[in-house]
């Protein structure tokens, strides 16, 4: 019989890579999985609640149940898979308290992202955040700055690639290492357990559907521990 | 080139030509104000007709409005007042898309030509035949045939990049006449033709006018090319029309101080220019070397040189020409003579009278002065006693 | 590079060949006759039309004036409708085609505004109506400044085509945005530099050449 | 839309103004003499430098080809050469403007080439010198198109100016982005869009009316 | 406009202008083929010189290579084979910036004009000025001046495209002059004029030459122009020189048959159309209404009417004129006569041997058949006998 055919959609990056891990696993549980990589976080959900995909790995809780408020989705997530810790780097200060007043801070620019980044200068006090105004903050959100810090929005990305030109920035892990930096030089770090782990989401219809589960082991197996490991040496951390 | 054939244009007045097909009432133009220059009045109280099946010719001077003009018969542009009717339709009234149909039967020569440049001269004679729906085998033969008449033929691939000035402007000869139109407007369509390849155009568009009663309304410099193929012209001068009528009858008789001006450019009915220095207008004044100039006239059945022989022999005035012309306006003879005869006035009235006496008008320009005339011996020559 | 890095730089080629190719002619059916619209219905002029062209004009500008991304999930339905899917190289050919047909249009309003005036006269002194005389004169006339304006487009498109990520569409824009960009990858990235800049010079070339094969007229040496 | 959102508004309209401004006007000033000598340098040509003018040929299709955010990496040591840093508003107008710049060149290059060539030849024949010949001849005659070109330029821009996001750069775009679309606020995303429209309907009819006045040709009726 | 002042044009012949300004030597031009094309030989085996401060015409039929030759002089053409120096300069070698130098000194008005459409009639008349590097002030004045020369002083601040076909032309001819060059190229400088402005224009361009010592190249289809203006005139035919030399030479004693062609379509030089058509040419033949038409040339110091009262009243034999012109080429009397004599061959001879013995120039035309004439009864009337 001919493999089911999955299609996943993924953002470039981690995500892709590591799916492209879970491929032949998968193939061999009699799952065709095809990877459609979206430069785009709006994008992957739409897709998937219009049936032109089978289940997306991309985002984290908080973001899919922000997105279902929003656009009233029917998709839900099957499995937790990878975190992404967050940390922040810098090549002008050994220290955050080394930032002067009115320094610049990159973070990224997409709202999962850089509200992840605005919450952790807010856990590690540097700034104060809107009450509940849940994961995903804005620059607009915030209510205190004592460091006059200045926040500069760019792309996820980018954020490596400038810290050349900021006090500091927050750099995804997997970015971080991919540019060279060593995730332990990070000045400040996010907890390792906090909710931005990723989820598999499928369309609610399907939750119970065989190749669901199929999925899930597949990607919840040894070998895409092991490799998620040796490539990401330590940056992506998996949840099984 | 191949040369077309030489036919003899019949320009005589024909009866039935009675109707207007191109009527201009009391039209106006004035190209409005923009920044920069103020509005300038192109046309003014202009009323014309141009009668089915003959050729109106309109000359002027440069700016005088003649492009204008030609370009309200066709709706090109609209007249700020008056009307323009072409063969019953208010051309200056009708809208763009009546316009177009009217236009069908309009022919236009361009000033500045106007030809595609992506379209070989061929090509660009075709344009108002596929423009009227003729089929492709027709719009081939016409074409050829049109290049052909125009002497074109061997330049029919060419873009017209690649042509002179005067074969740029046989193309749109050829294509004006494309769609076998009733009327023609022809704005300067011999201008960049030598004077061989000019006769053989107004010999075909001659043959046309006769053969097929093409309308024709022409704009020229040329006095020539009036001469040669009008029937009737009228005079621009400033916007205005100076005089208009037949043919021969402005051109022998003209009324018009910009006619005259015109006409005594064309050889024979001027002075030549050397003699012409020296010429005082007015009545005659005696005195050593000096000569009365006076311009004879003669039109229709007169003979030339007789005249003074007699004139000479009988009255004893002795009369040397100066310069003069015989030819033919619109087929009918005319021809002019500048005489220098003996100043006294008494001498040029007994001339005046004998002349007018046979039928000839006769016209004193003035007193022409040879005293101290040394440069070259050779005009005085012309001047002798019979 | 790997071979499994040479094929996906091989199927970007495609990719991007395709969508630039199909977007371009799309862009150029339907932009084309926009664009002469837009040059020939102002007022007073040959198609006089001053309400239809400003509300065009109106529709471009918007059109042109939306951020791609934007564009691209504001059409979302539209694309479903006609590609049958929304995401995808195929589906990113649409919006793809919506943001060209407004670029080659103002293009092509441009080459036919250079056409000289006396031509057009000719031709309505012959009683040529709108429509021939945009086929007979107008076009044929500015073929030469179209052919290089949709050359300017095409190039256009090409960069443009890298944004097609975002629906999941595939082409060598957007393998260098997910490999070099975003994986660090730096010889990926020249590779598909070195790719599309082959790409447009050829296309470049081709358009230049074809422009001055068509240009009949005079030339400044 | 609460104040917060209206200040945002206020000053992502400033920042694309800003941008939009200084890399149209960056990219005017070496866009048009580098759009004029691709016109004029090919072989046989007025200026003939046949190498010269690949070279730079390819250098500008090298440009356009390269996707926008490939582009901003590929220059961030140049950019921060320029502005000192390599993100933010000031900083992404470097590459928006090396981006316009080829573009608005191959813009000039197309007008420029529609110039008569015998206004060229009547100039030759004074004995005007080739930059005499540019600057009283060539640019004045392609006026009109120039001005249509660079109001096509600045349209594109401003549409552009949406990707400089990627490095911090802020503006119309980038806010409609962001907040309209990434975050869901349809209201920001239709306050953009407006905000857009306007601002290109603007340009678009200055840019008309100017080349309209500029052109002192037959016009087409 | 502003009448230029009339200054009668001295065109003698003057010493002094030996040395050669424009040499052409062994040109030949071809236009290379293109796809659907084959290549065009426009010239070949051109030598022509102009004197310095002469006035050289050159005439043609549309296509003869007239403009392709002018362009060779100051190097928008580069010739195939030959050389063309001007002025101790050889063009034809010289690099695009060399040639800059060389051209500053050769003005030139284009068939096309060339006008900038984004120039006033000022800025185009001013733009060699700021090529040449002249102070705006300067600038001002002079162009100021040109324009009235030409009469277009009120059209100043107009554009090309506000501006008349011959308003165009005449912005040409002062942009042309702006710069006082050494050498004007001329072609067809008066191709859209009425014959008052030409005639202005002529005068003007004859003043300076007189006065300035400008030397002119001068392309035209008008005889008259020649005529007026030019000392030399060189005739093309298909790319080659039919014949070239002094006007007054060419013109009295034309060899090569396009010559006798352009000038048959002057008036009075040829019959008139009407006559033309039943004029058979060869020796003439005897018959009932048959007349032999004999054409005279008075060249210099003849008269024109007693050689026709002599031969009627001395030899006996009845002459009629049937047309005629009588004028002055480059300054000197010159004159043409077609009349019609009894058609026996002994009174042609006796005629034509009375005629040369007069020191006349005799050709015989033909025979023509006035049996049947009915159409008008004028023509014939200019047939008499004195
Ligand atoms: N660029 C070209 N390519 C091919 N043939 C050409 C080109 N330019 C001119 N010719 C041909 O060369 C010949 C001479 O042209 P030229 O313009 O010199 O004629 P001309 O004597 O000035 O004629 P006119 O009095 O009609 O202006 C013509 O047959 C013309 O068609
Ligand atoms: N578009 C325009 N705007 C302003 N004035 C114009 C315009 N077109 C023509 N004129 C002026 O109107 C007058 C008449 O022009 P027109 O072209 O009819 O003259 P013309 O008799 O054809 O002259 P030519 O023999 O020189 O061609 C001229 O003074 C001219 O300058
Ligand atoms: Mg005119
Ligand atoms: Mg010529």
């Amino acid at each position: 019989a001919q493999n089911q055919r999955v299609r996943v959609g993924v953002t470039p990056g981690p995500h892709a890579q590591i799916l492209e891990a879970v491929k032949p696993i998968a193939a061999k549980k009699g799952l065709d999985l095809q990877i459609v990589e979206f430069s785009d976080y709006v994008v992957p959900n739409e897709a998937l609640s219009s049936g032109e995909l089978e289940a997306n790995s991309f985002q984290h809780q908080p973001y899919l149940d922000n997105q279902k408020a929003d656009r009233g989705y029917k998709i839900e997530s099957v499995a937790q898979t990878v975190n992404f810790p967050m940390g922040v780097y810098s090549k002008r200060h050994k220290s955050f308290d080394a930032v002067p007043a009115g320094g610049a801070v990159a973070i990224p620019n997409d709202p999962t992202n850089g509200g992840r980044a605005l919450l952790l200068l807010q856990d590690k006090g540097l700034i104060k955040l809107k009450p509940n105004v849940g994961f995903k903050p804005s620059v607009a959100d915030i209510t205190e700055n004592p460091k006059r810090l200045r926040i500069i929005e760019v792309d996820a990305a980018q954020t490596p690639r400038s810290l050349d030109d900021v006090d500091a920035a927050a750099v995804n892990t997997n970015y971080a290492t991919a540019a060279g930096l060593k995730p332990s030089d990070a000045i400040l770090k996010e907890e390792p357990k906090g909710p931005y782990v990723n989820v598999i989401a499928v369309r609610s219809a399907d939750k119970d559907k065989p190749w669901v589960a199929s999925l899930v082991e597949s990607y919840r197996s040894p070998e895409v521990k092991a490799f998620i490991e040796t490539k990401f040496s330590g940056a992506v951390l998996t949840s099984w | 080139m191949t040369a077309p054939v030489r036919v003899p244009v019949d320009l005589g007045h024909r009866p039935g030509g009675a109707d207007a097909l191109v009527r201009i009432e009391n039209v106006a133009k004035t190209y409005t104000a923009r920044r920069g220059a103020g509005a300038v009045t192109a046309l003014e109280d202009i009323d014309l007709t141009v009668p089915r099946g003959r050729v109106l010719g309109v000359i002027g001077r440069s700016g005088a409005g003649k492009s204008t003009l030609i370009r309200l018969v066709n709706g090109l542009e609209r007249p700020s007042r008056g009307r323009v009717i072409v063969d019953g339709a208010e051309i200056s009234r009708l809208s763009e898309s009546a316009l177009r149909r009217e236009r069908r039967g309009i022919g236009m020569i361009f000033q500045h030509f106007n030809l595609l440049s992506a379209r070989t001269a061929a090509g660009n004679v075709a344009l108002p035949l596929e423009v009227a729906g003729a089929d492709k085998g027709a719009i081939r033969t016409r074409v050829a045939e049109l290049l052909d008449l125009v002497g074109l033929g061997p330049q029919a691939d060419r873009y017209p990049a690649e042509l002179s000035g005067g074969q740029k402007q046989r193309v749109g000869i050829a294509r004006a006449l494309a769609t076998n139109p009733k009327v023609l407007l022809s704005d300067e369509a011999t201008s960049a033709l030598d004077p061989e390849t000019t006769r053989s155009i107004l010999d075909l568009l001659g043959r046309i006018n006769r053969d097929l009663g093409l309308t024709i309304l022409l704009i020229t410099h040329e006095m020539a090319v009036i001469r040669a193929i009008a029937h009737e012209v009228a005079v621009l001068d400033g916007g205005r029309i100076a005089e208009s009528g037949d043919v021969f009858e402005v051109f022998t008789r003209p009324k018009a101080a910009i006619t005259r001006t015109f006409l005594d450019e064309e050889t024979g009915r001027a002075l030549p220019p050397a003699l012409a220095a020296r010429l005082t207008p007015g009545p005659a004044t005696a005195g050593e070397g000096k000569q009365a100039v006076l311009r004879i006239t003669f039109r229709g059945p007169h003979a030339t040189d007789p005249v003074l022989a007699q004139l000479t022999r009988d009255v004893g005035i002795p009369a040397g020409i100066l310069s003069g012309t015989v030819d033919e306006i619109a087929g009918r003879p005319f021809g002019t003579l500048v005489v220098g005869i003996p100043p006294e006035p008494e001498t040029v009235r007994r001339a005046s009278d004998f002349l007018a006496a046979r039928g000839l008008d006769v016209e004193l320009l003035g007193t022409l002065d040879l005293a101290g005339w040394q440069r070259s011996a050779a005009p005085t020559d012309l001047i002798h006693v019979a | 590079m790997s071979p499994e890095l040479v094929r996906l730089l091989v199927q970007a080629t495609l990719d991007t060949l395709q969508m630039v190719a199909v977007a371009a002619s799309l862009g150029t059916l339907i932009g084309l006759p926009l664009g002469v619209f837009l040059a020939t219905s102002g007022r007073g002029e040959l198609l006089a039309a001053p309400w239809l062209n400003r509300v065009l004009g109106l529709v471009v500008n918007a059109t042109r004036s939306t951020p791609f991304i934007i564009l691209v999930v504001a059409i979302i339905p539209f694309t479903r409708l006609i590609a049958g899917t929304s995401i995808g190289t195929t589906a990113a050919t649409v919006p793809l085609t919506v943001a060209a047909t407004p670029f080659i249009a103002r293009l092509v309003e441009g080459a036919i505004r250079e056409v000289d005036g006396g031509l057009v006269e000719a031709a309505r002194a012959f009683g040529a109506s709108p429509l021939q005389i945009v086929l007979k004169v107008l076009i044929p006339e500015a073929l030469p400044g179209i052919v290089l304006g949709l050359t300017l487009a095409v190039v256009s498109l090409i960069g443009f085509s890298a944004m097609v990520g975002a629906v999941g569409g595939g082409g060598l824009g957007d393998l260098g945005i997910r490999y070099g960009y975003q994986r660090f990858m730096p010889e990926m990235m020249l590779a598909v530099v070195v790719v599309l800049i082959v790409l447009v010079q050829l296309v470049q070339t081709l358009g230049d050449r074809l422009a001055r094969r068509m240009n009949k007229r005079l030339r400044h040496g």
